[in-house]
């Protein structure tokens, strides 16, 4: 039995400056490679369907909008997304990359879903390596 | 010029407006202690440091939409925020603030305003006791019910310390009693464990860590508050406030001797004296866990009242010694 | 004990109640009984063997009957008993007097499933959100759900 | 006077809705009655709709606390169906973040049993160095909780000499702070005072309800998965499994804490010989049709997962049976005779994540019986009935 | 100036309660993680509140239930008004990976209105802070 045992703990304390970060103020650092929302780099994408067909949440969306200049659309929802990077690890041409924002709250969840229309990459490019 | 001081006293100090400020300070003190134990910040951006922050949370109270269960008997459930509010801030006009002159004594200061005033303080319980049975909510009850329980718990050892200091000084006058301790501080350390006693009694009284048994959020919910708020549960805040602020200030006046200089030294004093009480409770508030409700009335009988017993015969001797 | 040295018991103590057992990895025991001999060979089990953990049940629609697999524990060896009961009458015997730690497991199949569990010492129907419509078992291969449309504030998407 | 309270849906003591009954005596508890269903979200079903990959994260997401273990547990089952060997420093990585999410975990579990106790100070100086470990977590994964570090055929992320580094120095300092928080958990008396004696579980009735995890292992029992199946890499890793005597409250903190210190030990040798080489293996997107059992000890005990796969690219049944739930019958029992006060720390000293519990199961239907006092649950009534009623061995005193 | 002053005193603290209609557990335990020193919400006098008679803003995570739903609504209908609803996390917003199980309603604004989304699986405790920030904005605007 100690009474009083947290005392000299708490005194300490009390002459410390204190453990908080002061967000939003001062902000904390995110790791690097931190999972923020997913992102397209069109002009790689083949429209293979690798993340659709992946994506655990249903977040994304690929439909072709125009047939004959093979034009797609993507929409990534971002009200849907958990974050998961599934769909980077998917894509075969590292088209979809991660971005390590965390701070994207909304008044409204249409803008949360997020847009690409883009032409088909018809030769796979070699992506530059990931830094 | 008689009338115009009783304005006074009753309205700016140590009356209505004083009340109201120097409690929401006293509850920001509170606060920003105890967030700086646990090494966090505690309210910061609300004013400066945060000190307006209580006077937010008040004025917010105020304004929000007010509802009364279908259940609850109205009538009560209206009337005892603002009664309970009144009780304790008459407790406050007794304590001996303006009279540090025995000579000139204050508009409300007579012999035997120690027991009034412990009698004004122990009404609280009553008024949480019928507010949380007043609201017939299942949590509201048990937290009356556990109010009650401990009232038996705490109030005979707290109004045998409290009275140790009168004995001794011989008299039931708040004033005398902070008065004879001036004049003989040495006294006032044989009534340190009778202050240390009266310390944790107080902490019951209030309902905080460790006897935050009524309100227990983590079992009952809100206990007697639960279904209250708007503009009820910002008086019954207030009301706790003021009550911390009322308990501090008496203990000041017994254990610590007082407010004495005049207007503004007096002021000074009071703040120091209360805030030290307050540090203290708010220390203990840190170090404990809650416990529970039988084990209050076991730690209040095996250990509270024979202390004090013990302590009013040390008196007593000591008092046959002089 | 290892898993040899356990199956040549369970073959040894239960005879030809035992339909198949297989061992398809290190520390994994299948075996099936009919239904009729579930209660003697969990009590076998617990009372011969000493294996008294019962992890879970599961259940499993194969169609045309339903399959229950009784997954115990014992500090060496995760044996699963199997039995197999008609989709058309499945009723199911309760091993709560001799496991009473099963009944939550039995309780889920009762509801999941539409399995009688007879003997079931708490029967009252438990499962699921409040005005849950009777007949709609979820696991059942043949149940599907047909998800109403999403309505987002503030118009299409 | 007796009369009855109901505790939740929704209420501060659970961050998850579960609803208990008790019927209590003044304020002594007679009789009590668990529903839960407010969290089944139907996951099982779901899971028979959705490819293995995407029942990874599925998986992951029943519970939000050892999201690490109910991922792992499926994993390893999914690897045994598809017939694949992650390499070694995969799977060293894996148990590494199963042993850094048990730290977690417990720390959390200890905060928790700070806050039900109303002892904010000590659940908040926890919570703050818990921090530590969720930092690590993120470091290595990119997320607070839900690491998806998993992948079918091993981890998804690779660790480099920093991180290492930068393990291996925050694992000292929470070394010091957990000798730290054992001390004052075990001492600090008004806080020992609502721990000792409170829920007190035999060691045959938690044998008897089937148990698992600290709740059996404080009442006697060294039960572990980690030892008695060793998955993964834990047959060569050296730890201990800890045990109390005590069969209360306290003595499942003793337990955790016992635990944490063991936690270190692994996570610090796990580093120390992280094997070199690849970290997955390509998996196939289909699976022979197969059964398997996994079997992972979870923070708050065997949780263990049933998969049968059919030929195609997704499972035909995935069977889920989380810790909490195995621990219900037993809660039940150990609120009995308590203390209102005390139903928060009994149940919350089984650690329990209503969530993964509730994939599939409700335990009773609430509306019905909304007014009447509900007589003494059959679950209870049989418990009793198959075990020797045991006087509790002591009330609590104060101080002890 | 009694507006404005009352406008202030509500910018200045906003009480939370809690609700957890189905979430996965992560999400509540970082609300609860945005209590402790290093977030420390109190800064901005956010208090955590135990019943919806004291709050202002209601955090709701999960995907919303079924057997919830019912509750969800009688815990908006008890919180006086002026109030808040937040939706925090992928589940609360849209229902997340339980998206199509049979037993959720979806996001909460199937029920509720929502004024404020915090996207996030689970949400960090800084962008809960950072989710609190923007309703603060919105109240300030007078949007609502
Ligand atoms: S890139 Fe890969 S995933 Fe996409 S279509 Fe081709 S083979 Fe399939
Ligand atoms: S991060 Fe995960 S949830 Fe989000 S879009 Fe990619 S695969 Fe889908
Ligand atoms: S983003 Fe990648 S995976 Fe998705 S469609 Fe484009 S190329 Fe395929
Ligand atoms: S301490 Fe934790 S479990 Fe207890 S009420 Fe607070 S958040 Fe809930
Ligand atoms: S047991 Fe609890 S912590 Fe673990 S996954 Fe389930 S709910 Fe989460
Ligand atoms: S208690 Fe069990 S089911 Fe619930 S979260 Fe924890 S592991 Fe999962
Ligand atoms: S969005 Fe993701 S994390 Fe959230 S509930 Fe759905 S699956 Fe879980
Ligand atoms: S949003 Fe993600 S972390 Fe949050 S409750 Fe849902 S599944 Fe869990």
């Amino acid at each position: 039995m100690n009474i009083g045992a947290f005392i000299p703990e708490l005194l300490r304390h009390l002459f410390k400056t204190p453990s908080t970060i002061d967000y939003p103020f001062k902000k904390l650092e995110v790791p690097p490679d931190f999972r923020g929302s997913p992102y397209l780099r069109p002009e790689l994408c083949i429209a293979c369907r690798a993340c659709e067909r992946d994506c655990p949440a249903e977040a994304i969306e690929i439909t072709l909008t125009n047939e004959a200049e093979k034009k797609f659309k993507m929409v990534i929802h971002n009200d849907r997304c958990i974050h998961c990077a599934q769909c980077v690890d998917s894509c075969p041409t590292e088209a979809m990359l991660m971005d390590n924002l965390f701070e994207i709250s909304d008044y409204d969840r249409h803008h949360l879903k997020k847009h690409w229309d883009f032409v088909r990459a018809v030769v796979k490019p070699k992506a530059e390596p990931k830094s | 010029m008689a009338t115009l001081k009783t304005l006074v006293y009753l309205i700016l100090y140590p009356g209505l407006l004083f009340i109201f400020f120097y409690s929401t300070f006293a509850e920001w003190y509170d606060r920003k202690l105890y967030a700086r134990f646990q090494n966090r910040m505690g309210p910061t951006h609300t004013g400066r440091a945060g000190v307006l922050q209580p006077i937010a949370d008040f004025i917010k109270l105020m304004s929000k939409e007010d509802i009364v269960p279908e259940r609850a008997d109205r009538g009560l459930f209206r009337a005892l925020p603002a009664f309970g509010l009144a009780i304790v801030s008459v407790g406050m006009l007794l304590l001996p603030l303006w009279n540090y002159n025995l000579a000139s004594s204050s508009p409300i200061s007579f012999s035997g305003d120690i027991v009034v005033l412990l009698y004004l303080l122990s009404l609280p319980t009553f008024i949480f006791f019928l507010a949380g049975w007043s609201s017939t909510n299942l949590f509201s009850t048990v937290g009356a019910t556990r109010v009650l329980t401990m009232l038996f718990g705490y109030e005979v050892p707290l109004f045998l310390t409290v009275l140790t200091p009168a004995i001794l000084a011989n008299s039931w006058r708040l004033a005398e009693i902070a008065a004879f301790y001036r004049q003989q501080p040495l006294l006032a350390l044989l009534n340190l464990p009778a202050f240390i006693i009266a310390l944790i009694c107080v902490q019951a009284k209030l309902e905080r860590t460790p006897f935050d048994i009524p309100h227990a959020e983590t079992e009952i919910v809100g206990g007697t508050f639960t279904e209250y708020s708007g503009k009820k549960l910002a008086l019954f805040r207030l009301m706790m406030d003021v009550e911390l602020v009322v308990a501090s200030g008496l203990l000041a006046t017994v254990f610590l001797g007082g407010f004495p200089g005049g207007l503004l030294p007096g002021l000074i004093n009071f703040i120091i004296k209360t805030l030290l009480v307050i540090s203290l409770l708010s220390l203990l508030r840190a170090t404990t866990s809650r416990i529970r409700v039988d084990q209050v009335i076991a730690l209040s009988w095996r250990y509270l009242a024979p202390l004090a017993v013990l302590q009013l015969v040390v008196i007593i001797l000591v008092k046959g010694l002089i | 004990m290892n898993d040899q040295a356990l199956i040549d018991k369970i073959n040894e103590g239960l005879k030809d109640k035992v339909v198949v057992i297989t061992n398809p990895a290190p520390r994994r025991i299948f075996f099936k009984v009919t239904t009729d001999n579930l209660l003697a060979a969990v009590s076998w089990l617990k009372h011969e063997l000493g294996i008294t953990h019962l992890s879970t049940i599961s259940g499993l629609d194969l169609g045309q009957s339903f399959e229950l697999l009784y997954h115990f524990a014992n500090n060496c060896c995760a044996l699963t008993l199997r039995t197999e009961i008609p989709r058309e009458q499945p009723v199911l015997p309760s091993i709560c007097e001799i496991i009473p730690g099963a009944i939550l497991y039995e309780r889920e199949l009762q509801d999941m499933f539409g399995i009688t569990v007879q003997n079931i010492p708490d029967s009252r129907p438990l499962l699921l959100p409040d005005g849950w419509p009777a007949g709609n078992y979820p696991l059942r291969k043949d149940w599907k759900y047909e998800r109403p449309p999403e309505v987002i504030p503030g118009g299409k998407s | 006077m007796s009369f009855e309270i109901p505790i939740g849906p929704q209420h501060p003591a659970l961050k998850e809705p579960v609803g208990i009954r008790v019927t209590v005596d003044g304020e002594i508890i007679r009789e009590a009655d668990l529903r839960l269903g407010y969290n089944h979200r139907g996951v099982e079903k779901l899971a028979e709709q959705k490819t293995w990959t995407q029942n990874i994260y599925l998986m992951e997401r029943i519970c939000g606390i050892c999201s690490h273990s109910h991922a792992t547990c499926y994993v390893q089952g999914v690897e045994k169906l598809m017939e694949i060997e992650p390499p070694k420093r995969g799977l060293y990585i894996r148990i590494l973040v199963s042993e850094l999410e048990r730290v977690h975990s417990h720390l959390l579990w200890l905060g928790v049993a700070g806050h039900e106790a109303g002892f904010d100070s000590f659940f908040m100086y926890v919570w703050r160095d818990r921090e530590i470990v969720m930092d690590i977590l993120e470091t290595i994964s990119g997320n607070r909780v839900h690491y998806g570090i998993n992948a079918i055929g091993g981890v998804r992320r690779d660790l480099d000499e920093m991180q290492i580094k930068h393990i291996l120095d925050s694992l000292e300092v929470l070394r010091q702070r957990s000798a730290y928080y054992e001390k004052l958990g075990t001492t600090e008396p008004s806080f020992v005072a609502r721990l000792a004696g409170v829920g007190y579980l035999s060691k045959e009735e938690a044998i008897s309800l089937c148990a698992v995890g600290p709740t059996l292992r404080a009442s006697g029992v060294p039960m572990d998965v980690r030892k008695d199946d060793p998955y993964a890499v834990y047959g060569e890793v050296p730890f201990e499994v800890c045990t109390a005597e005590t069969c209360d409250v306290l003595g499942r903190t003793v337990v955790r804490i016992k635990e944490l210190m063991q936690s270190y030990n692994i996570i610090e040798f796990l580093l120390k010989n992280l094997p070199a080489g690849p970290i997955a293996v390509r998996a196939p997107r289909r699976a022979k049709p197969n059964e398997v059992v996994s079997r992972y000890e979870a923070p708050r005990g065997e949780n263990i997962h049933y998969i049968k796969s059919n030929g195609s690219d997704k499972p035909e049944r995935v069977k889920v049976r989380a810790p909490t739930l195995a621990n219900y019958a037993a809660t039940i029992k150990m609120l009995k005779n308590g203390f209102i006060a005390d139903v928060p720390l009994i149940f919350a000293a089984i650690d329990p994540c209503i969530c993964c519990a509730e994939r599939s199961v409700a335990i009773v239907d609430a509306r019905t019986e909304q007014e009447k006092i509900v007589t003494m649950s059959s679950l209870r009534e049989l418990s009793l009935k198959m075990t020797k009623h045991q006087a509790r061995k002591r009330e609590a005193e104060w101080p002890l | 100036m009694l507006q404005k002053l009352t406008q202030w005193s509500r910018l200045k603290s906003p009480w939370i309660l809690h609700l957890n209609t189905g979430a996965c557990n992560a999400c509540d335990i970082e609300v609860v993680a945005a209590l402790t020193p290093r977030f420390d919400v109190e800064r901005f006098g956010i208090l955590l509140e135990g019943t919806p008679r004291h709050a202002d803003v209601i955090i709701c995570t999960g995907p919303a239930t079924r057997q919830m739903k019912d509750r969800l609504i009688r815990v908006y209908d008890q919180t006086p008004d002026p109030k808040f609803v937040m939706a925090v996390g992928a589940c609360a917003m849209s229902g997340c990976v339980y998206r199509g199980a049979y037993n959720i309603i979806g996001g909460i604004d199937q029920l509720i209105p929502v004024d404020v989304y915090v996207p996030g699986c689970p949400i960090r405790p800084d962008a809960l802070i950072e989710g609190v920030v923007k309703l603060l904005d919105k109240i300030k605007k007078g949007t609502k």
